[in-house]
Order: C-alpha cells, then structure tokens, then sequence
C-alpha cells in the first residue's frame, strides 16, 4: 500500500524512520525486540563487571570500574527509552526479561572469575560489540540510530580501558601475565559467539538476516562482523604479548583477513537456551534486586500521586 | 597533623564508596543504579584525593593505595556511620541523608580553609554532595510521606542509623588545633545547620527524630563496629596477594 | 613554541569524544619553559573522574607525535570545573551531537535541584522532563522529549 | 598424580567446612549450632590430613596453610557443591545429603586404597560421614514431611543444589590412572549407590528428585562459581596479610 | 516451717538440693535466673568469637575456634536442660532473652576486632568465668553444681589455648606482639568488670550477695573473686610479656596480693542497661537467627507429631 511504499521509500534511500513515522508492524517488533535484548544486556551486563568493584585492586581501577558499570546502567535506561519511542514501556520489557521471554548477550551467562576478566570483558567483549553497533549508528530507526552513535563512543573508550588494564597485567608479574592469559583463553571463543550463528545457519533457519537488511536494520553478516572483529584483535593481542587461543589462527595473504576457528555454536545454543554456567544466577540476581526494590518503587508512585493531588 | 583530618576524612568518603558500590546491580530501579554509582564515584574520587595528600603530608611514602590497602580496620578512622551495613534502601537513605548533610556543610566551611588543597577538595566536593544530599532529601521524603510500609522502613531505617549521628559531630585535638589555625572545621560547629537541615527534611517527611538513641562513637579513634573487618577484607584481599605489583 | 597550546587544545575527550578538552573547560593552562618543557593543566569535571589518566596520556601522546618529549600534565582542582567552562563551539558541538548543553551555572558554588526546561537538541521543543538526574556519566543527566520522544543528554550546569 | 588426588577431595572438605561454619551462632536451634559446628570440624580435620598429605606427596614444601591460604580459586579443585551460598536451612541440607551421601559411599571404599594414608584418612572419616549423611537424612525427612512451608522449602532447597550433584561422580585422567592402581575409587562407581540411597531418602521424604535440571561442573578443572572468590577472600585474608609467620 | 528447715538443714551441713527437694521459691527464682543467664552467656558468647572462624588465620586455629565454639553451644544446651530441673522451659528462657527480660554476661558486648580478641577472650574471659565458676561446682542445687563441674573443665582447657594463642602473638613479629597488646588493652578493664559491682555498692543495693551467700550459691563476694582474678592473671601477662594497662597495678606485700585500679563501673552498668557497643547487635543477631529458624522447628515439630501419630 501507500504508506508501506512510503517506509520503503525511506528506508531505501538511507533516511531515517522516526517515532511518529508510519512503519510495518514486523519492523516494529523487530525493533522492539533488538533494542530491548540491548538494553537487557546493558543492565545484565553490569553483573560480570560488578562482581569486582569492591575487590578492584586499587582506587583508581575502582574508579574506572564504578564509572564504566554506572555507563552500562545509563545505556540501559537510554535503550529503555529508545524501546518507549516504538510503544513499550521500560516495565513491559523488565517484564519480558524476568519471565524469560526475551534475552539478553548470552556472554555474561559466563563468570567473572579473576580480576583479569574485568579487563577482558572490556577489550574483547566491548570490542565485538561496538564491531556489533557501530553498522547500527546508520540503522534506518532514528532514535536507535542516534543512541548507538552515543552508546559507541562511550563503549570505545571502555575498551581502550579494558585493552590498557591487561597491558597492564601483562607487563608486570608471571602471576599477573597468567592471569591475563587465562582470561583470555576463557573470553575467546564466547567472543567469537557473541555474532551469533554462522551466516548459512542462520539463512537456513529463516531469513531473519536478510529481512533485517530489507529494513536497514542490518547491515553486515554474522560472518563478516565476526572477522572483522577477529582482524582487529588479533594485533591487538599482540601488543599484549597474550596467545589467543586458536592453533589454527593465521593471517591468509590471499583472503587479506585472519583464518581462525570458529566458537562451538552448539555450545552457544545450550547457552541461549539456558544453560550457560551463569544464566540461572543471572536472572535471579536481577528479579531478586527487582521484586526487593518494588515497596521503594511503589512508595515513589504514591508519592508522585500525593503530590500531583494537592497541585491539582 | 593534617595528615591525619586528611586522612579521617578520606576514609569517611573511601568505606561510604565501598558501600554504595554494593548496591550497583541490586537498585530498586535503574535510575538508582546509576545515582548510586555516580555517588560513590564522587565519594571515591573524594577519597583519592584526600588520602593522597595525607600520604604527602605523613611523607613516608605512603600514596593512596598504600593507605586504602595496607591499613588495618584499627588504622581506619572513619566515622561509625558510614561503615555500617547497607540494609535495606530506606536504611542506606537514611544513612546517606545523614552522612550528606554533615558533608555538605562541612565542605562548604572548608573552602575558606588556609590549606590550599583542602580548600580546592571542599570546593570541588560541595556541589556534588550538594547533590548527593538532595538524592537523599528526595528519597526520606518519597518513603516518609510514600506508602505505609515505606513509612514503617524509612522510620527504621532512621532508627539503625541514628545513634551514629553524634560522631559527625566529635572534635579531637587535631581537629581543635587545626580549626584554630583555620585549616579545619571544628566539627561542633556543624552540628546546628545539620539538625536545622536534617530536622526540616524529616518534618516534611512526617518522621520523627528518634529520641532516646544512645550515641555510638569509636571510629575517629580506630575503634570500629565488627563489620568493617569484614568490608576490609573484601575490599584489601586481591591488593594485599600481589604487593608491590602495578595495577 | 606557538603552536603547542593549539595541539593540546585539540585533544579529544576520551569521553565525549564530540568536543576537545579546551572546548569542555577542563585545560586550563599550557605553559612552555625555557628548555622547551611544556607544563599543562587539566582540571577533573568531578572527583571521582576516571578520564583524568587517558586524557593525560592523550595529551603527551599528541605532543610526541609533534616531538615534544618533555611534557608535565598536573592535575588541578581550584578553582573548581564549571559547565560556565564549556566554550560556545563546545556548546555548539554538544548540541550538534544530540546533547543538550548546560544553562548558566548557579550563583554560590552550590547546585539548586531547580533545573529551568532544557530543549531537546533533536527537534528543540521546550516540552521535555528529566527522567534520570544522573545519566551514564555523572556530569550528564537522562531527558526525554516529549515532542518527538527522543531520549537526550544533558549536561547538568554545575 | 595422588597429590592431584588428596587435594581435590581435601578442598572439598575444606569448603564445605568454611560454608558450615557460617552457620554457627546462626542455627535454627542450639542443637543445630552444635551440629553443624560438629560437622565442619570433621571436615576440617579430613581436610588438614588430606591437604598435608598432598603436600607431602607433591614435594615442594606446601604444607595445609600454604596450600589453604596461598592458592587463588582457579587453583582450588573442590566441586562445584560445597561451594554453594549457604541458602536458607533447606538448601544446607539439601547440600549435606547430596555430599555426604556421595562422600560416604566414597570413604567407604576408600579404605581397601593400596595407598595406606588414604586408607586411614578413609577408614577414620567414614565413622563421622556416616553421622552426617545421617544427620541430613533426619532433616531432609522433617522438612520434606513436616509442614507446607518446610516441604516448598525443602523442594526448592532440592532444586539449587541438584544440578551440582553430577560432578561428584566426574572421572578424570588421575582418578583413572589411580583407580586402576587402587589407589583411587573411580568416582563413577559411586553414583549407583548414591542414587539408590539419595532417592530412598527423597521417597520417603515426599520429594522427587529435580528432572530437569542442567548439570553444572567445573570445580574439579578449577573454573568456579563466582561465590568461591568471596568466601577466598574472607577465609585468606589475614593469614595474607601476614606472610610467613606462625599464628 | 518444716519444709524450710529441712531445705537449710541441707544447705548449712554443705549437702545439693535436688530437683525433687522442697525449696523456698525465692530460692528457686534465684536459680533459675542465675543459671539462664549463664546460659544465655554461652549462646550470646559464641558470636563474638564465632566473628573470627571464617577468617581464623591457620587451619590449626579455625579447629579449635570452632571446637570452643561448638562447646559454647553445648553448655549452653547443658545449663538450660539444668535451668528445665526447676521447671522453666528453655523456650520460656529463650523468649525472656529476647524480650530483654533476662540477661546475659555484659561481656560479649564488645566487639572483638582483630584475630588477638579470640585468644584474649579464652585467656581472660574464660579466666574470669573460672574464676567465677569454680566455687559454683559447690554449689547447694545439685544439678547446676554438676553442670559447673563439667563446664569448667572445658572452660580451662579453652583458657590455656586462649593463652597459648597469645604466646604464639607475641612470641612473633612487632605487628603479632601489638595486636596482642591491642586486644590485652581493650578487654582488660571489662574483664575485670564481670565479676559485677564492687562489694560495698551491691550490699548497699539491697544485700543479694549475703542472700546468695546463705543459699550456698555464691562463696565468695564480687571482689574477693576479682582480687583472685588479677592475682592469678599478673604473672600470666608476665609470661606473656605484655603490659597490663594500669599504672597503678603493683604487688602488696602487706596484703599479699595484687593492687590495682578497679573498673569504671559507671560504665559496666551502662553496658548492662544496654548501651554497650554491641548490645544491640547482639541481640539482634540471635532474635533473627531464632525468627529465620522458626519454619524449620515448625517443620521439625509437625513431623515429630505424625510419627507419634502413626506409632499410635
């Protein structure tokens, strides 16, 4: 119909769809679903790097730890709000999250067991996913679009910490050069995951891909992000003096990208479906901070409604 | 002597840090996750600089890690208030709406301080415990004057907190010297603004003031609840099995 | 030695990477000695301020990359940072990148829980309300337009 | 390679010393404070025979402090179960069944160990994992058969900690190697006596056993819960604090 | 009349009131308030020692902690079963503690803040509670005289380990030897206080003493044991090479004994009203512990009433 060729019109030309613009109601859901499982990686993803704020080995990494976990809290409540643009509010989705009904990266279903996988979180984890947003920073949905320029810069900065707090490590004692080595051996291949399945996987299992690039709301493969990320990390690696984990990892002259083995994708799924070593933790760390907080948020809207009254 | 108001102080704003830090990912909603981080990253910031110029002044080579890491909680000279357990968020608020309003009006002097570095501290930490005070203003007020329940917590809440008020309050010789030369605030002097500030946010709230608490003190003097031992060695563990190593 | 301030002043922030350390008020002296030693200051938006090492880093890397090997960063903290600062490009910048820049700083050296209407930087209504005093950093906070919905920073006027 | 072996059952029992220990003055009633605190000492005594040991075998002059307090939670080889959050009073028990059963069908065996200090360690423990497996036998059966709330409980208690219980009976190359030897019991071999009496216990309790529950393993590779670190850092920190001396 | 005489007739030629004997009810009250609070004191006791057992600083010394502590428990089970020969239920007991109606050693309302204040306690407070017990195992009620027997054997054995913990302090580094002095500093005075008012003081507050005194429950007045006391610990701390914290503490010839500076007793009744730095904490810890627990006797209860059922 006419406002369908309208979107497309949009969407072809590389403009942008906003709040107030007609859309398709697939492209709407689709939208809801990928900004909120962002906004629910956000607020579950302060976890992992939570569990090391009060043993941070000193200050100054507290600091910056503090400061970066307040970030991701930030960018959940910026997502939630981009998510409210589309017609979903931010207790919808919590709610969706606490009844396992959408998902959240399934990378911080594994635990933060060493102060080292703070720093491994922000140079690999934070790396796939600003490799992840930074096509999103064109996304054809303006607000997402907008809140991933935003969202991008910060995390750049977080993974230029996290590269500089294992440069650390690595240049200072055997046990803190292991410790950083371990973690990376731990963070590796879940990175990988973090793409998601391989692109004919996923062809096969439906199109989602190549309907989400119809809609400009992808614009890369799984694959193609993937080694992208794998070509800008493994020099990185380097200047950290670590081994990534992978015998069969090497530059092919002829491709002009890094051949690698891929993640154990069957090991992604049991972790997607629930059960990676941290998914039932997780969750009910977030439901039991969510159900304990309810009388607080419940005196807030009393209150609210108190004070409205006697304006009123 | 400065080195130890210094140091006092830097270890009120480091133990507080270290306890609102335990609330981040545990907040009733995600605008409390990021106040409460933001508020403890002042406060650590706070710490930092404080415990780093205690450290000059001492002139033993003791830099902030040193001091944050390598103390036992009986070298802690915090007040009792700020190391007591988080509780429940009517009692964190009612704590940080105690400890705020004793900030805030102790910053505010000491930027007339004569040490320059106290001054500049005090000037640069007045308006974000200004802010800090005003989080908590508006959270006693929300529970206070909010449902039954969260009237019941919030007046709880201020009894746990409320016997380790007086502490705020205490001078030493160091702080009466100091004061003397004007490089301190003699904290008997706050203590009027305080229960004038404290006082109107409890009315508005419809809480009152509990009457018969008995003062609990110690912590000026090293003398600490059990629980700061245990907040310690969370804090020290990682920093105390690598020493000497760079972070 | 002309030319060094302009180099340091165009160093980025490592966290609102949109304007340069000059534009956001926290470079506040850049001196060259006799020996060529260039003394800077940088002054932190807030205590806790985790940038303060990266933009130090920054800085002496951005004089070595014009040879400047002699290069002290001091940190200083009066008189404290104000949003007053924050230069006019640099308001501009922020604006252009969807952050709504502060009003003037209140008198006193205190902050007044008052915030006048900020505009949305996206579609510049007036018609906005905060939903988050404290934003991802801590010298931002989380609006919302209610014209056109879009979720904004805005530096707070400190 | 025995070392391998005498450690990974001595961090057993050493963490599940630690975690019953933080029962103590805590217990739903005082025969229980004297219960538990019973049980952790038994624990405790295997595993300071089992950690000397291991460090004798291992050579390099490790002795049980050493190896307790020196070793970061990627080095500690206890499974995954001991090191569970104590929960509320049913998941404690739940705990106890499920280890102790395992733990006494193992001892049991391990007394025929061509390795005399296992055989003894073995031949001695048996007695008390007896009376525990008993004492969490008694508990599982009031709780599961008492009232709703001690049956909810007591079910839920079950589902924590079931998905833990696979690992008990992981094998490796060491217990292979040494199992053959007959130094070792292949773990495997105790799951048909575990699960005949486990499940006994669970019928006659009114309990099922959880269906579908994921197994979750890892400790005995050194790749923990996030919960090991916490209960490390409190445990290590003081004798950290203070290396080399003797307390 | 005849029954009372035949109760002092017992009592004067040194012989044990049994639970089955006739006694004045005063006597009986006295009693059961002395041997509740006694048990109320081991159970309150364990926590400030129990503080230290997740952090004991040698394997070695986490046993024995936990060793004491589990005896702790046990005398506490020990005294109310004597408590229940004069027909008072340990519930009954229990509710009066946590109602604040009955009290427990003022003691345990100090905090023990460094690994030292565990081995102060067994030397001192253990030494103070022998001191005050070992005349009890004379007691005229013969159940409570039994129970001391057997307590006090315990007691001494948890008094040498707590001296022999203090020996290891200060036979080791200058950080050892001060924390032991540390703890010898702070716990002295209230040691010295357990024995209670000084003599003069309680006579005049209305004569308990000579009452008790003609029960056969107490032999010795509050100052002829604390003089024991600091008699007998002196030399102890001499061994130890530690420096009790009273100038004024020198031998008397003349008297053949120890003078030293009496307690601030101001203080001790402080403690006792409640204003101790832990009394609150206390209590609370022990109210929670008993409220968490209630499903579990609830459950307990419930099944123990089925099996009879069935048994009948």
């Amino acid at each position: 119909d006419e406002r369908e060729a309208a979107f497309y019109a949009i969407v072809d030309s590389d403009g942008r769809i906003e709040p107030r613009d007609d859309m398709p109601e697939a492209y709407r859901r689709t939208l809801v679903r990928q900004i909120a499982q962002h906004a629910h990686s956000e607020i579950i993803g302060m976890q992992p790097e939570g569990n090391w704020i009060s043993r941070a080995p000193s200050l100054r990494r507290k600091a910056i730890l503090l400061a970066k976990v307040q970030d991701e809290a930030g960018h959940g409540l910026y997502l939630y709000a981009a998510a409210e643009t589309l017609g979903v509010s931010r207790d919808q989705l919590l709610d969706l999250l606490h009844t396992r009904k959408q998902k959240y990266s399934s990378i911080f279903n594994y635990p933060t067991l060493t102060w080292a996988d703070v720093g491994a979180i922000g140079w690999l984890v934070d790396g796939a996913a600003i490799t992840n947003q930074v096509p999103l920073t064109r996304c054809s949905y303006g607000p997402y679009a907008r809140a991933m320029v935003r969202i991008c810069k910060e995390e750049s900065f977080h993974q230029r910490q996290g590269f500089e707090a294992l440069l650390t490590l690595t240049r200072g004692t055997p046990a803190q050069k292991a410790m950083a080595q371990d973690a990376l051996d731990r963070w590796w291949y879940p990175s990988l995951a973090m793409f998601g399945p391989p692109d004919s996987g996923e062809q096969v299992s439906g199109g989602h891909t190549e309907q989400s690039m119809r809609w400009g709301i992808k614009r890369f493969s799984n694959d193609e992000l993937r080694q992208r990320f794998v070509d800008m990390t493994v020099p990185q690696s380097e200047v950290l003096g670590l081994s990534i984990p992978d015998p069969d990892l090497r530059w092919n002259e002829e491709r002009g990208h890094y051949d690698f083995t891929a993640p154990d994708y069957d090991e992604l799924f049991r972790v997607i479906k629930g059960d990676g070593p941290c998914n039932a933790q997780r969750l009910e760390h977030r439901v039991t901070a969510h159900a304990d907080g309810a009388w607080v948020r419940e005196a807030a809207a009393a209150y609210a409604s108190k004070k409205r009254e006697q304006a009123a | 002597m400065r080195d130890r108001y210094a140091l006092a102080l830097g270890d009120d704003a480091l133990v507080l840090a270290q306890r609102l830090g335990e609330w981040v990912a545990r907040a009733p909603e995600l605008e409390e996750d990021v106040a409460l981080a933001n508020i403890a990253l002042d406060l650590l910031g706070q710490a930092r600089t404080l415990l780093t110029y205690a450290g000059e002044l001492e002139g033993a080579g003791r830099d902030e890690d040193v001091l944050a890491y390598w103390r036992d909680d009986r070298d802690f000279r915090n007040v009792l208030l700020v190391e007591l357990p988080n509780g429940d968020f009517a009692v964190t608020m009612a704590r940080q709406l105690l400890f705020a309003a004793y900030q805030y009006e102790l910053y505010d002097r000491l930027r007339a301080s004569t040490d320059d570095t106290l001054a500049a501290v005090a000037g640069k930490a007045v308006k974000e415990v200004h802010y800090h005070r005003d989080h908590a203003t508006q959270w006693v007020l929300r529970l206070g004057d909010g449902t039954d329940e969260s009237h019941r917590r919030m007046a709880e809440g201020l009894r746990a907190v409320w016997p380790y008020a007086d502490e705020l309050f205490d001078g030493d010789d160091v702080t009466a010297a100091l004061s003397a030369e004007g490089v301190a605030v003699d904290p008997a002097t706050l203590r009027e603004p305080w229960t004038a500030y404290v006082g109107g946010v409890l009315a508005e709230a419809g809480l009152e003031p509990p009457a018969d608490a008995t003062p609990r003190r110690g912590g000026r003097r090293g003398l600490h609840t059990e629980q700061l031992g245990y907040l310690l060695a969370e804090m020290q563990h990682l920093h105390r099995s690598h020493p000497g190593v760079t972070w | 030695m002309s030319g060094v301030r302009e180099i340091v002043a165009a160093v980025p922030d490592p966290e609102l990477p949109v304007v340069t350390i000059e534009q956001l008020g926290i470079l506040r002296d850049v001196r060259v000695g006799d020996g060529g030693q260039v003394t800077v200051d940088i002054t932190p938006t807030y205590s806790g301020c985790p940038a303060m090492d990266a933009i130090r880093a920054d800085i002496v890397a951005a004089l070595a990359g014009q040879g400047i090997d002699t290069v002290d960063v001091r940190t200083v903290l009066a008189p404290a940072w104000t949003t007053d600062w924050i230069t006019p490009d640099g308001r501009t910048a922020l604006e252009e990148h969807g952050i709504a820049p502060p009003g003037p700083a209140p008198a006193g050296g205190a902050v007044t829980a008052l915030t006048l209407t900020v505009r949305c930087p996206h579609c510049g209504s007036p018609d906005t309300r905060e939903l988050s005093r404290f934003g991802s950093t801590a010298c931002k906070a989380l609006w919302v337009c209610r014209a056109c919905q879009e979720p904004f920073d805005h530096v707070k006027a400190l």
